[in-house]
This record gives structure tokens, C-alpha cells and sequence, in this order.
């Protein structure tokens, strides 16, 4: 069994501790709600696009280090950006994640860094605490999708 | 590999046994299967080493359960050629299966005068469901005839189908060994706007399943005939149908969340599987999957097509007018499942002398009393052979026979 | 019999694995049991021995394996002292034998407007069907309060009950530990004209159960939580209530008779029991019992009454108030699950630390999600312990409690 | 496991092979029909009763040599006796084969013989089969309801 330390890194714990964008956006803010049914933890998401790009996030509801550091360092990721370089990230988190789309082949930009995301990247040694990784994430496209 | 059937047998503890001093001759299949060691021991393996709860604690030992669970699932996918993992869902057995197809998809799909068409040699649980939706919907069913060789009279199939929502059948009848033409059924059905829902039970454990080259859109097995446990089958169904339908069963698991005024469901598969699952049965399921993979599915209905080649002539050969066996007589269309009626023995007398010598048949109406109906018997007495069954199994049935003749003859 | 759980954990096969060189500290019971060599081995030996279909044929392995099967039928109505054999429904779980209650009894007998009592600490199998009888039938639902120390609250139950037909609850919690007081509840729900049912699925394993001094109506529980296998769960019902109830799933075994047009049941149990059942898993039930029985079901409950005695001294006086637990603290009304909240580490954290030390508890919503809302958390830590859990396990569990506090101070 | 000869006495195959009482009664008479479901037998029982009597009884159905030959033994077992002394007779009947009626403790009357049902005897021995040997008896108890 891997050590804790893998798992909890300390950029990890200092999100958790300290998180990013936490809040929530008024109407006509787009927003999406997501849980965890294993563990209970529930994520709300809310965006402002404009012009194809997520001007603005907020992060709302509870949750573990993981699923909370994750959707911190998450939002820090993808404020500004694009829909399509979001959309882009998303798949690339997920692919560390170890988690594929079923029937997408087309091949993963890696160009961009992960930065501070890849400290997560330990968590795929602990597979239960996959799904608190990528909740917030999961979340953020059904917010795409409301937006 | 070679088909080897006296190494097949020895897998299985079972059929070692001897009563009496002579040799199980097991010939009873179609109603369940026996297991071999593989799945015995894999069994007793994960609950003497890994056994713990399923898709609710995040511990090791909950992890690996669960990946073990999971990967129950993948290859239960891979055996029946599904597109898709969430697509499997594990129920208790084929009948649960089909009660929630005919529940949570009918319950939704079909209002008043709406018409299933099922067939003529369908088993109970491919009836009793749609019987109760007609008590509870008002829907109307219709009936495939059979022919006089007991198969599917297909002449008037395009007028049956119309206007009809579903077509449920099964892809070998349990009584007779027919097996039925799936693809073209699917075909039929899916023409005339209706969905097609094939009951694997008697075809799964003994031949390929490709439900896509099919083109089905439920399948529903179960594990305990097919060398696996009881206590667990399979609902396979095209993703957007689950993805459309109301659940079945409510509780734990199945859902997203609950408040004191509603619930949202799960994703798929959890969507239909309330409750703790059948974990060690799962692994067990896919233990024998793993086991007839290895051995080849088509190794297995070769293996059958050459049994019931040789039963059907040493039977005949022998007994003459005296047997009247049941269903089609040509090998590439029947399994090796044999109902037969023998002078005017009841079939309950003769299972009564054939276990004097061991030999395990089944008489009855096999749960297909519609079926027996048309065949004019109460019952009948039915072999079914498997993979570990070998030539000397038929000859034990075919001599034990000869007995059963005297004792009751009017 | 004295009480020896050094010896009885050595029944149990999983509890003797070491992970990195550290023996495993199973506190998860309440979620499922571990199964003891007893149990495992009765399975085997049945599925090497005498596995055969039951009901169905005449030969005498299938007699052998029916009688094995109606044995173990036998042991579950005295386990629970259930007035007579054929009241004893196997499901799948006891998840299957709520939804059957709800769906069966519930769709037969409740109307638009009536109301249905809960209680705010059900799991939600015992919830989860009712809301699907309140979307399709318009019954109203109430929930029975708690009070601070996580019992039930009772000073209104006359007036929730008031023109009820039926009250659910549970006869302990999965997460509180509360056990409730089911004779007295039962008598309010007849004084009402209400029937009783009773979850038993974390009462039942843990002590001597008894429907008829209880006055309950119906019963559930599964096998999985009390030392048998996964795959099988038990309604008991008075056998008045469960002749007048329609079937819940349709198929082969609970028919009398099927016809084109129609279908009639078959007696008590069959009526309920529709497919091939889940037969090694019966079995192992049986296997399960006996084991339990042996041991003594209020040997067990004094063994867990003086496991949560020194389980709540420790914690408290380690801790103090850096941890909650949750539900009552009169071991008298409590069984041995703990819930409890510890400093600010969230639930899954908690448990992903203890993990390191081989100790199971689980972390999450236990499938009490309104349960959850009231103790205001998402998600709680629960340790629950069961006969094979010796004071050593508790004071791993209060020892390895201490790192975690550190790591996540926020 | 005990031999055939126990199962398949003499009587019973006579009994089996020339049933006694085959037929139907018109209505006023009393019918019950009775389903083996193990099995696919079907039965039906025909009575005639006055005062307290069965006066005729015919059988119907098919069935196995065991439930056959209980059938025709039963038949001229109880015709021209009282309702009484036939539930008396059933319940007798059903002690040989095992069978006890749950909350009933009363002495049963041993003091008639059984006759030619003593025939029966052998079936106790074959578990499965006592099923078929009672289904008549069952069905005529059912007819004496109706009746
Ligand atoms: C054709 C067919 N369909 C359905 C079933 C029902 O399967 P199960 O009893 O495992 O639910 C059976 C077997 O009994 C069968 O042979
Ligand atoms: C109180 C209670 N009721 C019902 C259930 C459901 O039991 P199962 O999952 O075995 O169907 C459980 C366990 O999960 C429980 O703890």
C-alpha cells in the first residue's frame, strides 16, 4: 500500500485548507450541482461565460480533502480559459486520472502543463479516491453544458 | 484447445460422486448446472481472503472487493459482446431480469391495447411478467405458433408483430432444445417498431453470444446455469433504453439521493441494482465465465451438437415407436435438450426408475405449461446434457430405458 | 457456552490476513459481516455434495438438496420464532423483501391519501420504495422524529400514526446504533389500525429476535450482515397478510398454474419466491444460523453491549471534545455501531488514515441521507463491531485515531 | 436408497393400471380440482353428498402411477362414508404419509384399518413422491368444502 504521503501532498492540504474561489454566482450565472453517492460529499459549481470563455467560478458544498483540494485547484485552472481549452483540460485531468472517454480516440493535447493539478496525480494510486478527484470536474461540464 | 470431456468432468466435484456404487449420470442441466472447482474454490477464496462491501467504504480491502465486483462485470460484457460495462446489470436470476424489463420498461412504455408478442415455448418467466402487466395495463399478447417439429412458425410473424411494441422470446426453448433464429427475430421485431427482448437462459451457457451481430435489445441469463452460482443473473440492455426507463427496486445504492419528499436515481448499472448485490456470487459468475471462456464457447455447441447427434439416434434406434422425442431433429437447430415421452410411462415414474440407476432427468411441465398444452402432456421427462456430459451418459440413459417399459406397461 | 472471541475470531478465516505486516481490524460489520469457516465450508461441501434443483425434480439429489434447502427455512423461523415454516420468504436481500412488502401489500391495499409512517432514521430501503408507492399511488408520507440523543422521538407517535396504515421503522439504527422499542411501537401501529413492519436487518444479527412477543406484522433482513452469504435476504409475514397479498415478481416456482390468458399462484412460500432461488446461498443462511445459535444470539448482544460500554469510555476519555458520537450513550438502547464526527477531518479522510492501519470503518452516508441532513453532515465515520471483535480491535481503532488530527487541522 | 418394490407395490400398479371410479358427476355434485405444480398432475374430484354421506365420488385427471392409484384407492375408500369419518380418514392418511396438520394435536383414531391404502405405506421412502400420493386427498377435502 502506498503511504499517505502520496496521497496528501501538501499543495493538496493547503488547498484544502485554503480554498480558491469559494462562493457562489448570481443568476444568470450557470450552475451545476454534483454528488458522490459513495461518500455523501456534494459540489456545487457556478460559472459566468462570455464570449466562449468562463470569466468567472465559484465553488460551493462539501467534501473531502481530495474532492475539495481537486475542485479548488480546479477552479484556479480554469478561470479565464476557454470553453475549449477547459474542455481539453478536463479530459487531460481525467486521463491522469486513469479514467477514458468510452469511443473518443482523438489523441490528448499535452502541450500545456498541469502545474499544481499534478499534485494529484498520487491519488490514482488510491482508486476510491478517484471519484472524489473528478467530481468537481464531472461537475464543471454539466455546467458547460447549462451554460 | 481440444475438447477433452473426461478432463472437463473431472473439474466438476459433483459429478464424482457415486450412490449406491454406481456413477452420477447428471443429466439435468437446462434446470441448473453443476460447478466446477474453479468456481467452488474462487468462492471460497474471495471470502476467505478478500470479501467485503461493494461501492460503499473506502478502505483497501473495500477497494478490492470492489474492483473484483467490477471486473465480474467486464467480463460478463465481453462474453455476450456488449458494447457497453454500465450496460450489465446483475439481478438475482433471469426471472428478476425479466420482471424488470417487463415492469420498469413496460411499465413505462405500454398503456391499453398495446401488444407484446411472445412465443408459444416460452418459459413462465417470459410469461407470468407480461400476464401481469395485461392484469395491470391492459395490455394485449400474442403468441408465436410452433411448427409440428417444434419450431417457431414464422408464416404469419409479420402480422403478429404489427402495431406491436415489444417481442420477447427466447432463444432456446428449455423443453424442446429448439433454438430459435435470434438475428432474424431481432430483425422482425425492431421492422415492425418494436423492440426485441431475448431470454438467453437456455442459449448463453452453451453457445457464442453476440448481441450486437443479434441485434437485441434486452438479454436477460442466468449464472447457475451456465457452471456459475446461484443467486445472480444478468439483465443486459442498450444503455439509452436503461437510461430511459424508471428504476424497479428502491433502496440503498440505486440512488443519487433521498430526501424525506423524493429521490433521484443512480447512474448505470447501480440505476437497477438496489441494495447489497450478490457480491461473492458475482465473482463466482465471473469465475465460470473465465472457465467456459477458456474451454471455448464453440468447443461447448460443437461438443452438444455431436451429443445430441448421437442421443437422438441411439434412442430412436433402439426404442422406435416406442420413444417420441420432442422438437426438431435436426442437430444444427436444437441444443442438447431432449424431452421425450417413452410408451405411456408418466414421465414421474420414469425419473422414478432412471435414479434406481442414478441418472438424474427432469419430469414436469418445466415451467412452460402453454407449451405442454400444445404437446398434450401433463409432462414430460426431459435429458439435458452439458459439457461434462459424455457419450457414456447417453448410453447410461438409453439402457436404463429399458426397464421403465415393463413395470408400467397398461 | 462461555463467550471466547479469541476463538471465534479464529473462525473467521479474513480476519487472519496481515496487510504490510499489520493484522486487519474489520469494524465494518454493520455494512457487511465476514463469513466464518463454517459457513464457507457449507457452501462448498453443498455445491461438491448435493447442489441440485430444488422443487422442480424427482430424482433423489434434488430431493436431497429440497430437504437441505426447507431445513434451512426451518432455522430461520425458529431463528426469529416465526409461528409456522411457510410465513419465511427468501429474497435477494432484505432490500428485495421491503420493496415486495411495499410494492405487494402496499400496492394492494394503499390508496390515494393514505399515509404511510416512517421514521427519520431509516435506511433507505426502508424509504425509497415508499416514495415510489407515494409517486404512483398518492400515499402521504410521515416521518417520526428524533430526539437530541439520537432516539426515536415518541411524544407525538398517536397523532403521526393517526389514521395510518402502515409504520415502518427500523429496530435499530445503521448508523445511531439506537435500537428502538419495537413491542411498543408495534402495539401503537395496531392501535391505530396500522400494521407493523420491521427492518431487522442490523437488529436480527446481533440479538435474540422474536416476531410474536414483538406483535410485529412483517420482518426483513439479510443473510449478508449475519455471518452468511451475500445473495439472500428474508421477509417474514404473517401468513394471513401474505395469502391476501397479489405476487410481486411473476416466472416459474410461484405459479399453480399458467395459461395463454392468465396465470394462478401457487401457495405460501412459492407464491413469493418466482425463478430458481438462490440455493447455496440458503444453505449458507442455514450454515449461518446454526453457527449463531451455537454461540448464543444473547451471549453475542452481552458481548457487544461491553464492546460499546469500553468503546465510548475510551473514545471520550482520549478525545473528549474533539470527537462527537453520535446516537445514544445507554449501551442498554444501543447496539455496537458508532458514529462519529472526529476534530474537522472529513469522514473519507478519517478512514483513508485508519486504512493505513489495516482498521475498516467506513466512511459516507451510510444510506441514511435524511438521517445525515438531521445530524447536519454529509457524511459520518462509522466503526461497527460484531462477535469477532475483541477490546484490542477498539483500542486499535482509538490508538491509530490520533494521526489523524494532525494532518488536517485546517 | 430402498428398492423399487417398496414404491411400486402390486395393489398400486393394479390400482394404476384398472383406476377405480374414473368419470364425472353432473352439478349438484361437488367439484374440486386439485395441480401438482412439481409436476404438471392435475386432478379433479367429483362428490355427491347427502346427509352427511358421500354418496358417489368420481375421479378425473392424470397424473402419475402413485397419484393415479391414491386417487382410485381413495375413491373406493370413501364412498358411502360419512364427511366425517372421511376427514377423520384423511387426516390418517396423511400421519402415514408424514404429514401432520400444524396446530392440530388431537389423538388421531387408529382403530379402522386402512386397507388396501396401507399400499401406500412405502412412498414415506420417497420423499418427492408423497406429494403425488396426497393430492387427491387434499383435492377431496377441497370438494367436501364446496360441497
Ligand atoms: C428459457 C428459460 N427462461 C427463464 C428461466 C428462468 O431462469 P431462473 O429460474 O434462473 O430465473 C429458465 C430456467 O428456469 C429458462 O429455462
Ligand atoms: C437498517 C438497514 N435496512 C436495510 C438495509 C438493506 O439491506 P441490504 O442491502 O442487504 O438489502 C440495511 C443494510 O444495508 C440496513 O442497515
Amino acid at each position: 500500500m502506498p503511504g499517505l504521503e502520496d496521497l496528501y501532498r501538501e499543495i493538496i492540504l493547503d488547498h484544502y485548507r485554503t480554498p480558491r474561489n469559494r462562493g457562489e454566482l448570481a443568476p444568470p450565472a450557470a450552475k451545476a450541482e454534483g454528488h458522490n453517492p459513495l461518500c455523501g460529499d456534494e459540489i456545487q459549481v457556478y460559472i459566468d461565460v462570455a464570449d466562449g470563455v468562463v470569466r468567472d467560478i465559484k465553488i460551493g458544498g462539501q467534501g473531502c480533502s481530495i474532492s475539495q483540494s481537486s475542485a479548488s485547484m480546479m477552479s484556479a485552472a480554469v478561470k479565464g480559459k476557454s470553453i475549449d481549452d477547459i474542455r481539453n483540460l478536463v479530459r487531460r485531468f481525467k486521463h491522469m486520472m486513469s479514467i477514458e472517454e468510452e469511443g473518443n480516440d482523438s489523441p490528448i493535447d499535452e502541450s500545456q502543463s498541469l502545474g499544481d493539478l499534478e499534485a494529484l496525480q498520487g491519488v490514482v494510486k488510491f482508486p476510491v479516491r478517484i471519484k472524489c478527484a473528478v467530481l468537481s470536474w464531472n461537475t464543471l461540464l454539466d455546467a458547460l453544458n447549462n451554460a | 484447445m481440444s475438447f477433452d470431456v473426461a478432463l472437463i468432468k473431472k473439474d466438476f466435484p459433483l459429478l464424482q460422486r457415486v450412490i449406491n456404487n454406481k456413477p452420477l449420470v447428471y443429466l439435468d442441466s437446462a434446470n441448473t448446472s453443476q460447478k466446477p472447482r474453479q468456481v467452488i474454490d474462487a468462492m471460497s477464496h474471495f471470502m476467505e481472503t478478500s470479501y467485503a462491501p461493494i461501492n460503499r467504504s473506502a478502505y483497501q480491502l473495500a477497494a478490492e472487493s470492489t474492483d473484483a465486483f467490477e471486473h465480474a462485470r467486464g467480463l460478463c460484457r465481453t462474453f455476450i459482446n456488449a458494447p457497453r460495462t454500465n450496460e450489465i446489470i446483475f439481478t438475482k436470476n433471469a426471472t428478476e431480469a425479466l420482471n424488470l424489463v417487463a415492469h420498469s420498461w413496460g411499465g413505462a412504455n405500454l398503456h391499453r391495447g398495446d401488444v407484446v408478442v411472445l412465443t408459444q415455448m416460452e418459459h413462465h418467466a417470459n410469461i407470468v411478467p407480461w400476464h401481469m402487466l395485461a392484469a395491470s395495463h391492459g395490455i394485449e399478447l400474442r403468441w408465436v405458433p410452433l411448427t409440428d417439429d417444434g419450431q417457431l412458425d414464422l408464416t404469419n410473424l409479420d402480422s403478429l408483430l404489427k402495431g406491436a411494441k415489444a417481442f420477447s422470446f427466447t432463444a432456446m426453448s428449455n423443453v424442446l432444445g429448439t433454438i430459435t433464429p435470434v438475428q432474424q427475430l431481432c430483425a422482425a421485431a425492431h421492422a415492425a417498431g418494436a423492440i426485441a427482448i431475448v431470454d438467453g437462459c437456455q442459449y448463453v451457457p452453451h453457445n457464442v453470444t453476440d448481441v450486437v451481430a443479434w441485434g437485441a435489445d434486452f438479454l436477460t441469463f442466468s449464472s447457475h446455469k451456465m457452471c456459475g452460482p446461484s443467486g445472480i443473473g444478468v439483465l443486459w440492455g442498450r444503455e439509452e433504453l436503461l437510461n430511459a426507463m424508471p428504476p424497479f427496486l428502491g433502496g440503498g445504492n440505486m440512488i443519487a439521493d433521498v430526501r424525506l419528499d423524493g429521490f433521484t436515481c443512480a447512474e448505470l448499472p447501480a440505476k437497477f441494482e438496489a441494495g447489497t448485490p450478490p457480491i461473492t456470487e458475482v465473482i463466482g459468475l465471473g469465475a465460470a465465465i473465465s472457465y467456459l471462456t477458456a474451454i471455448g464457447m464453440s468447443n461447448i455447441r460443437q461438443h452438444e451438437k455431436e451429443t445430441v447427434t448421437y442421443a437422438l439416434s441411439a434412442l430412436n434406434e433402439r426404442y422406435g415407436n416406442d420413444i417420441t422425442i420432442h422438437g426438431p431433429s435436426d442437430p444444427e437447430v436444437r441444443g442438447a435438450t431432449l424431452s421425450f415421452k417413452f410408451k405411456d410411462v408418466h414421465p414421474h415414474d420414469l425419473s422414478q426408475v432412471l435414479d434406481q440407476s442414478n441418472i438424474c432427468v427432469r419430469a414436469g411441465h418445466h415451467c412452460a405449461k402453454p407449451l405442454m398444452r400444445l404437446l398434450g402432456a401433463n409432462a414430460t421427462a426431459r435429458a439435458s446434457f452439458y459439457l461434462y456430459n459424455s457419450l457414456d451418459d447417453v448410453d447410461a440413459l438409453v439402457n436404463a430405458l429399458e426397464g421403465a417399459g415393463d413395470l408400467f406397461s397398461l
